[in-house]
This record gives C-alpha cells, structure tokens and sequence, in this order.
C-alpha cells in the first residue's frame, strides 16, 4: 500500500504519521508538499496534525486553499481512504469534505494527554480489526477539538453511524462526545486524536496500530476483489 | 489614489455555544460587574483594498469563502471610510 | 508611524550624557570615546549600548563563568556559540541550552514566554540540529496573589503556544512557589537538539567577498535596546520604559527551522547565528569578530516593517524569528531557492570584508563604523567587589532546627498541597509532550525520556534548582542543584553528560549579590567536577530585582543524560506488588531550607544539608549500575518533602500500595531532606543481591496491592491513608488556585 | 427594563507584530484578491450591561482590566444602542 502524507506549512505530525506507516505498519509512505496538483498512485492519503499557517484565523482555514485540495476532493470521491488527524480533520470540516467545525476546547486550554476512545462502529474500513464498544487509548493534543454540528447533522450522523470514535470522558466538549466521524460513503474519516501517536508501546499505547492495520485490510481485501 | 477601509466583524452565531465568552462573563463578574450578560466574542478584522468596481463583491467572497466559517459563524463589514492617500 | 524626534548629535550625546539613558557608564562612554579616535555617533552609541549590556556581554559575570569545568572527552562544543554540543557515538551529537525571559515574561507573560522559547529553539537550529524537545524552570510568587496567577497562567499557555505550534515536545520542567519571585518571575526555557557531526554550523563570517543575508520576518520597532532592558532591575516605570513588545510568531519560526535544516545540507551555508538578544548587531558583529574578519551591510536592503526606520531602530531591534547567514558569493540564489520553498525571502543586505570594521551604510551615507572586536570581544569586563551577606554568617550560626512533635499524615497531607511540590499535571497537559513520538517517558516522573530513532539509545532531559538551598548557603546550594538533577538522570537510567545552567541572580553591583553569584558557581563547579558533568553552555540573567529586593539566587541547571538501552529506561513509579522498596542512605536530620521548615515556619534558615560529593558519586554509579542490571523496578530520588512525598509520588496512578516500617526517627527519616537518597523498588528475587551490591540501601518494606500507604515506626502505624486521597489532595492544588478565577 | 448594548474592538497597536494579520494577507493574495493590504486582526465583544450611572467608566474598566491587554492592545468601544426588553 503506497500511502501520501501531505505537508502543509505548519503540519508537525507528518513525520510522526509518515513513521507510523513505515516503521510500524511496515509500508510505503511519501510526503507530498502542499503545492503538488497529483495524487495519482497513492493508495490512501494521510493529513496530519500540526498548525497548519499557524491556524492563524481559524484551525484548517488557510490550508484548505491549498493547490492539492482539488486532488485531495478527488481521491476522496474515487473511494480512496483519507485520514485526517487533529489538524488534519479540521482542514476535512473548512474543506467541506466532513460535516460540522471545530470550536475551542471547553476549559479553553491546550490538552495533551492519553484519553480512552470507545469503538462506536467498526464496520468502517478504518476501524474493522477493533470490536464496536471496545475502549481503545489515545493520546489527544489540541486546543480546538470542541467539535461542533447543528442539531439535524447530528442525527443524521447517529443514524447512518457515521460516528466512529467517541470520548468516554469528553474532554472538550464536543458535541455527543464526538471524536471522529465519516463521511457519507465511508472513506473519508476525521479525529481529534493521535492514532499516529498509538503505534508503539513504548510510548504508551499501540491501540492506534490497527487503525493503519484496518486500512492496509480494507486495500489488501479490495485488491484481492479486482484481480478476481 | 483612493482606497476603502473595511471592517469585517465575525461572530459566532447564536445557536453555538461560546465557550470564551462564557469564560468572560464568568470572569467579569468576579471582578464585580455583575450587571454584564449575553457576553459573545468574536473577531474584528480590518483591512485597505484599493478601491475598484467589484469592492462589495470582492468583499463578500472574502468572507464567505476564507474570513468567516458560515456554518457556526455569522459575518458583518462595514466599508467605513474612504481615504486618499 | 513615523518618529518625528530628532536623534542628538554626537556632541549632544557628550554634553549630555545622554548615552547613561542606554545603559552606559561614564567611563564605558570615555573608553568609546578613545576606541574610535572620535564621539560615536547616536546609531554607535547605540550599538555600543547593547553589545557592551551585560546580557550580550556578560562583563560582570564572565570571570565567574571562567571557573566552570567545560572540557570533557565527549564535548564537541562548548560555551560560546549558540548552544553546546555533546557527542552521545553513532555519528550523532546532542546540542542543547538554556535561556532566560523574565524580565520580558514579567511585563507580558503570555508574549514574553513564547518568544523565549522562540530564542532558544533558534540558538539550537543555528548549529544545524533538529530540536527535539522543550524544557523550562518558572518560578513565580505565591499563588495566594491575583497577578501571580495571572503570570503562570499567561506563562505556561505561550509557552505551549509556541513549543506546540513549532512542534517541539515540551517534555519536562520544574516550577516553584516562593514570596522572592513575586515581582520578579523567572522564565527559563531550554531546547535539546539532535545532530549528525558532519551538519555541525558555527556562526563564522568567514571568506572575504561572501554575502550577509538575512532571513525570516522583517524589522520592527519591537524590543529596542531589549537586552539593555534585561540588564536592569524592575522598577515601577519599567512599564513605560519597556520597549514595544515583541510578538512571537510560531509559524514563522516553524518555516525557518524547516528551511534552515535543508540550508545546513547546503554546502554554499558558510555560518549561520540567530538575531537574538541586540538582533541584527549582534549577531553581524560577533559572526564577524569570531571570524576575525568585519562585515559592511546596507540597511536600506534590511526587510522593514514599518515606515521610516532609522538605523538606530533597525540595529537596536529585537523582532523575532529573524536569522543572519552568511554565503559563499555566487551562491545567493541556491540559498534564496531553499527558502523560497518555505515561502521566505533570503535577502542580501552585505558582504564580508578583511578589513576588521562594522560599517553600515543608509541612504547612501556611512551610519556607523567600529571596529567589530571593540563591540564584541573587546567588551568590558569587571570584576566587582564581593562581600559575604550579613544573613550567611547568621545561618550558618544557628542552631539546627528540627520540628516538634508532629501528626505525620496531618503534616504528609500539608506538603503535598504545597504548590511547589503538588502535582504539575495543570501545566504539562497543556504542553504537547508527545509530538515527533519518541517521549517515553512523559512529564511527571524524574527525567524525561525521549528514545533517539535509529538508534538503541535514548535522552534524559531534566531541569533542577532548589533555591531555598542557596539562599542559606549558595555554595552547598550550587552543588545541590547539579547533584539532583544528575540524580534524576540516574533514576531515569541514564549516565549523566553534561550541564547547561541559567544563572538567575539580584543586581550582582550589590558586593553580597556578586558573592552569591561567586560561591553558586564555585559550588556548582565543583559538583560538576565530581559528577563529570561540564558545563557546555548557559546564559545569565542578573538583575533580577523589584522593590529592591533581590529574588533568591536560582542558578538553573538543565542537564543530558545518555541512556544507553531501551530496558534501562526507569520511571519513578512502583511497578508491582511484592516489589522490595528501599531508601539509599539514611536521614541525618537535616531540616534547613527543608519543604517541612518552610511549611511550619514560614521561612527557611540555617544550614541547608550537606553534600558529599564522593558519596554522591559512589551511590550514583550503584544505582546505575544495578539499573542496567535489571534489578530496579522504579527509582526516584528524594528532594523537597523527603521519603514521605517521594513515596507517594511513586505509588501515585499505580493503583498500588506500600507498606513500610521505619526505623530511628521517624521524623527525620520522612521529612528532612539529607542529600544523596534514593527510593527504589527492587524484584524480590533480586533483593539479596541489590542489598550486596548497594550497602547502604535500607529495606523499607513492599509495595502491596491494597492502594494504601503504610508507615509504622517502632511505636506503631502513623501513617494509614488511601493512596488515591492522598493523590487527590496533590493533584487537586493548582486546578484549585487557577481554575477558580480566571482572568483574561 | 432599559439596557446598552456595549461593543469592544480590540486591536494590536500599530507597532506590534500582528502575525495573524500577515498569514490571512497571503491567503487573501492567493486567493486571487490582490488589492488587499494592511491586514490586522483583532477581536470582537459584544455584551449587555443593565443601564446604570457609571456605565462608560465601567466600561473602560472591564476593557482596562480585562477585554483587552493594554501592554499590546488598543481598544475602543460603542456604545450602540439603548433597547428595551
Ligand atoms: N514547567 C514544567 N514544564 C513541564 N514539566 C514540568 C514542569 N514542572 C514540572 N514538570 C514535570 O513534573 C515532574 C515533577 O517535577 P519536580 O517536582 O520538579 O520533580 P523533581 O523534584 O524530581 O525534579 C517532572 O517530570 C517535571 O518534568
Ligand atoms: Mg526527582
């Protein structure tokens, strides 16, 4: 599976996640610099967290200009998987590709600490190697993960089990505990924590390993489809 | 050559939740002004454009595509002055 | 906005001294006077003014400095380039420093933080390194007062408003609570940097013909005469002296570390220094002495913020992010290509010349022109008058205090609320600690751990200054501060490397301040002898002063330490039941300076514990030694509050208890704060052979599965508590001070 | 009941670095609206004060001591309209 990390100026996770991929989940990762046009001959497509332009004016806002943005639009609708972390769902929810924004945190402080996620469904491609209920750790780092959604995008989102990730102990004030959502076809997921930070447990937590593992799944399994 | 100041003003609109201007208020009236309510916080954001034919068009776009996020914030400007310099 | 005053000529700068205004002494100014033959102009005078300030200079405290060890077979740069470096083997080398903010934090924390962390991540990645992580030392007043938690508040969110942006883990730190601090708040931050030996950048000016130019964001008026500012105490007008404040902008600085990085692999990079302290004069200036060569610049070329900047503002200026380079001549445009990349402009603004001058030109006029050694190397050095303080000799001949009787739990429970002990969780959670992941060992136990990629090896950061110490005796004091922070090097499973200190002193033209200052360093040295630790860069901050009076003497120490293996990497906390804890060496009853003493009497007095720095050593190297055995479990050593805080801090969010019976008294075995101890738990089955090992380990008791603390003596149980309600009440201490108000 | 509707603008001094301001000008520029300068972002309170005697005082003071942070802002206010509810 050949997988891109798009760098944005400001992005700080994008080694983290380009480690995770390879040393960890052991594939083939790129970074792809904010100013290519192309996307083609990646498997999937990682945006990481960080500060994109500093998150000057609001988290993900500037970013979502970039001149990538259009191919990014368009994996997301050839079915490829994207995972926006952190920074990297923000960018998601300015760009319209998930629903809803981000607020600030709740205590209107920065928060960095191991928090524990539980599974709300595992029948996506980025979550089936997890049981559905299973409480999962890891790490969260931001000061605006307060995710926001008006009252019907909630509903719809509950409905069509587009939440894949809540908070047991919500930290931000997210509303319905929400951690990370889908988009409607399934391929596109945004979260505000770390599974990039998950992936060793020397450093705490490898609970975010299968997330990558899911995703390698999902390509393996859908490779194997079209050479039948 | 003339120029226009214009003044966008940003808020959060009315049915989200404002979590710094609670924590303002909050804080207000601990320092004794109890009287202060419906505190909201939001951004002034200020800026010159020369001044051409599509100013309030160009103004609008400016908002709705980048200044303001329209599905939790609301937006105002104001093209306040017209100076020479 | 234009400045409509007119600068004083140079006769008006005589006649009027107006040159005492920028922190010259009659006699700086007559040596000026004499160096070039003729009354420097406002713009010279200027420049003088900063470079010859003791922040950039460090004209008092240099022949102090002599007297630290900097030398060691593992050190590949020491003092006097942007930080120091230290070879840890595989081709790699650790760069790290310490820097101070306060004066800047205590007018605008939230800014005056930020951009001290800015300063110092620049003075790392101008030698070339990747910074790897954050660390910092605050000190403030009580917490009782509104505008004390306003500063840590303000402090502790641009701190993490900056490291988090750039993307740097702030993983350690320490921070302290005493009345000293109250108008004079320390900010210390130090950054850690890895590098391979051959991207090794001094910031050199070599090459007559190369290009000068400059990098990151434009000039403003922001922090004029900045380092002046730091090298005066605070008064009531400080406000309205303060310079403009400067803004850190953390995405800029990402930008230019990421560019400057790919510069390094750039073999048209001759040097590189960041525009710190004194901006853009300094860093010419002393890029050119070190050289040996001058510099001419061009100031019209030089990128400018605001309309109408004189030389005299361009020169003195402090704005941030800002980096000077120098080029081979012919390259300019690879140089610009990298970082045009990142979205910045490198712009050429002058040329490196043989002559050994400074000379900058402006609207086609020479401005200024002196020799750069006379503003650089060739500051004034002094050595001032040194006196033993009055308070010394009267500590030292006071009897030793120990306290009354006393309920233990009551007393355990007192010290855990104590600010400068409880938990620091409200500060380190709001610093991503975890960003580049590779901290294993998180803020909360000893050191901090970060494992080096590639590499089986990893770092123990840590930051230490007990400055209750050295208030009573600033030697014994000095030593301290370098022992304990190597202690937690150990307990973390590493060998100690090497020291970057930040000296945070009173006024030092006071004969008992400079004493301090005096027998600090001499204390500190000699500890780093012993340890073999040298000293590889640091920074001084004098004059930290408000109302007259000095804050104590917090001579920071941030020390590196190389942890060899993945399995020798230790954490403060109990791992199982059965365990065997152990205390390494037994109290004294030495309560000066003590958390108990400060607790029940409000102050502190006497001699503060002594230090074998031989015993020291020999317990160190044991506790290292069976760490790389396998036998230790957990290791902390004890510090402010004695064996009874260290005891819950270990068991604390391991779900487990201990049981321990002491022997002797109690009281001192508890709470005083004798030096050179250790709590350890140890495997059962390796018990019989820790114990042969380390001799003067002291079996205690275990660690249990009932989350509760036990301590009997020879009398019975006098300690019985839930180990979670003890937590409770460390944790609950600063959430309880700060999330209560809440201003701005 | 009688009540103002009071409105901060806060803004960086002019000499102060407004890092902000600088990112969103290069973003308007890319966007394709060139003519845009002088960017500076600043914020936007709005809250409600019962109508009393000391009103403007109270108001330089909460800005004084609270909305704004005088060692690097400006501000000023209005204090727009009386409404009654
Ligand atoms: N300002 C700070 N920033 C980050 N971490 C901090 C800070 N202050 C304390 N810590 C962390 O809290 C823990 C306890 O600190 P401290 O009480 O100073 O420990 P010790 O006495 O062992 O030096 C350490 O892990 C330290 O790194
Ligand atoms: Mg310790």
């Amino acid at each position: 599976m050949k997988t891109a990390v798009i760098v944005f100026p400001g992005s700080n996770c994008d080694a983290d996640m380009y480690h995770a991929i390879r040393d960890n989940l052991g594939q083939e990762a790129e970074f792809i610099w904010h100013e290519e046009k192309s996307l083609d001959g990646f498997d999937a497509v990682m945006i990481p967290g960080g500060f994109s332009y500093g998150d000057y004016l609001r988290t993900g806002a500037i970013a979502r200009f970039s001149r990538i943005m259009p191919a990014l639009v368009q994996a997301a609708e050839a079915g490829k998987p994207i995972l926006g972390v952190c920074n990297g769902f923000q960018i998601l929810l300015e760009a319209g590709l998930l629903p809803g924004a981000m607020l600030r945190n709740r205590g209107l402080k920065f928060i960095c600490r191991p928090v524990e996620l539980e599974v709300v469904n595992n029948r996506t491609l980025f979550t089936s190697l997890y049981e559905t209920g299973e409480t999962i750790t890891i790490p969260i780092a931001h000061g605006e993960g307060n995710y926001y959604c008006d009252e019907t995008t909630l509903s719809a989102l509950k409905a069509a089990g587009r939440i894949v990730f809540k908070y047991r102990d919500n930290p931000n004030g997210s509303v319905g505990d929400i951690a990370g959502i889908v988009n409607e076809k399934g391929n596109v997921l945004g979260m505000m924590p770390h599974p990039e930070r998950a992936v060793d447990a020397l450093l705490g937590s490898a609970d975010g390993l299968r997330l990558f593992q899911s995703i390698l799944k999902h390509w393996r399994e859908s490779r194997a489809a079209l050479v039948r | 050559m003339v120029v226009k100041k214009v003044k966008v003003f940003v808020t959060l609109k009315e049915s989200v939740l404002d979590p710094q201007g609670k924590a303002v208020e909050a804080a207000l009236h601990q320092l004794g002004f109890s009287g202060v309510k419906d505190v909201r916080i939001g951004k002034y954001i200020e800026f010159v454009v020369a001044d051409g034919a599509d100013g309030e068009r160009d103004i609008r776009a400016m908002c709705e595509k980048l200044l303001a996020n329209t599905v939790i914030e609301d937006y105002r400007y104001e093209v306040e002055e017209v100076v020479s310099l | 906005m234009p400045r409509l005053s007119v600068e004083p000529t140079p006769e008006e700068i005589f006649r009027d001294k107006r040159y005492r205004e920028m922190g010259l002494s009659d006699q700086e100014y007559e040596r000026i006077t004499a160096i070039l033959g003729r009354k420097p102009n406002y713009t010279e005078t200027g420049l003088f003014s900063v470079m010859w300030s003791e922040h950039c200079s460090y004209k008092t405290s240099k022949p102090v400095l002599k007297r630290f060890p900097t030398t060691g077979p593992h050190v590949l740069q020491g003092p006097g380039e942007g930080a120091g470096i230290v070879d840890i083997g595989d081709g790699l080398a650790v760069v790290f420093k310490i820097e101070s903010h306060n004066h800047p934090s205590a007018i605008e924390p939230y800014q005056g933080a930020a951009t001290g962390v800015g300063g110092i991540i620049r003075d790392v990645f101008s030698m070339g390194a990747r910074p790897v992580a954050l660390l910092n030392s605050l000190r403030f007043g009580p917490l009782a007062s509104e505008r004390v938690r306003y500063l840590l508040e303000q402090v502790v969110a641009g701190i993490a408003g900056y490291g988090n942006c750039v993307g740097i883990p702030t993983v350690g730190g320490e921070v302290a609570f005493a009345d000293c601090y109250e108008g004079n708040p320390l900010v210390n931050a130090m950054c850690v940097g890895l590098i391979r030996h051959e991207d090794i950048q001094v910031g050199r000016a070599s090459g007559i013909g190369n290009t000068v130019m400059y990098v990151g964001a434009a000039t403003g008026r922001d922090g004029i005469h900045g380092a002046t500012f730091a090298s005066e105490e605070l008064t009531d007008d400080s406000e309205e002296k303060r310079p403009a404040v400067q803004v850190g902008d953390p995405f800029m600085e990402k930008l230019l570390l990421e560019a400057c990085l790919e510069l390094v692999r750039c073999d048209a990079l001759v040097g590189m220094q960041d525009m710190g302290a004194a901006g853009l004069t300094s860093s010419a200036s002393e890029m050119a002495s070190k050289a040996g060569v001058g510099i001419e610049m061009n100031l019209d070329l030089v990128p400018q913020r605001e309309a109408g900047m004189t030389p005299y503002e361009m020169m003195l200026s402090e704005s941030q992010e800002r980096m000077l380079l120098v080029v081979e001549r012919g390259r300019e445009a690879e140089v610009q290509n990298i970082f045009k990349k990142w979205g910045l402009h490198a712009v050429a603004v002058g040329t490196v010349i043989e002559e050994k001058v400074f000379r900058l030109f402006h609207k086609g006029c020479i401005v200024a022109e002196v020799p750069v050694d006379a503003l650089a190397s060739d500051a004034p050095v002094y050595h001032m008058p040194s006196k033993e303080p009055e308070a010394y000799r009267s500590h030292q001949s006071r009897p030793s205090w120990r306290p009354d009787d006393l309920d233990p739990a009551r007393t355990l429970y007192r010290l855990l609320g104590d600010p400068t002990i409880a938990s620091k969780e409200w500060i380190y959670d709001q610093y991503d600690y975890m960003v580049q992941t590779n901290t294993v060992v998180a803020p909360g136990s000893d050191a901090a751990v970060i494992r080096i990629r590639g590499t089986k090896k990893a770092l123990a950061l840590t930051t230490d200054c007990n400055a209750n110490y050295l208030r009573l005796d600033p030697e014994v004091g000095g030593q301290i501060a370098v022992a304990e922070a190597a202690r937690n090097i150990i307990c973390s499973g590493g060998r100690p490397l090497a020291v970057t200190d930040c000296l945070n002193f009173g006024n030092p033209e006071k004969p008992e301040v400079f004493w301090q200052l005096e027998k600090a360093v001499d204390g500190m040295s000699a500890a780093c002898r012993a340890l073999e630790t040298p000293v590889v860069s640091g920074n001084v901050s004098l004059y930290n002063e408000s109302g007259r009076r000095a804050i104590d003497p917090t001579p920071v120490v941030g020390m590196v330490g190389l942890i060899e293996a993945p399995d020798h990497i230790t954490t403060s906390r109990v791992k199982k039941a059965g365990d065997v804890l152990y205390v390494i060496g037994r109290a004294r009853g030495e309560f000066g300076g003590s958390a108990l003493q400060r607790l029940l009497t409000g102050d502190v007095f006497g001699r503060p514990p002594r230090l074998d720095l031989e015993l020291e050593k020999k317990r160190q190297q044991q506790l290292l030694e069976e760490i790389r055995n396998g036998r230790i479990q957990s290791a902390h050593d004890l510090s402010e509050g004695g064996l009874a805080v260290a005891l819950c801090e270990s068991l604390f969010g391991t779900g487990l208890g201990a049981t321990i019976r002491i022997q002797g008294d109690a009281i001192a075995e508890l709470f005083d704060e004798t030096q050179s101890r250790f709590l350890v738990s140890v495997k059962p089955e390796e018990a019989e052979r820790f114990e042969a090992h380390v001799a003067d380990a002291v079996r205690l008791g275990e660690v249990t599965a009932e989350p509760r603390l036990i301590v009997a003596g020879e009398t019975g149980a006098f300690i019985d508590e839930a180990v979670d309600r003890l937590e409770k009440a460390w944790k609950g201490v600063l959430p309880c001070y700060m999330d209560s108000k809440t201003a701005n």
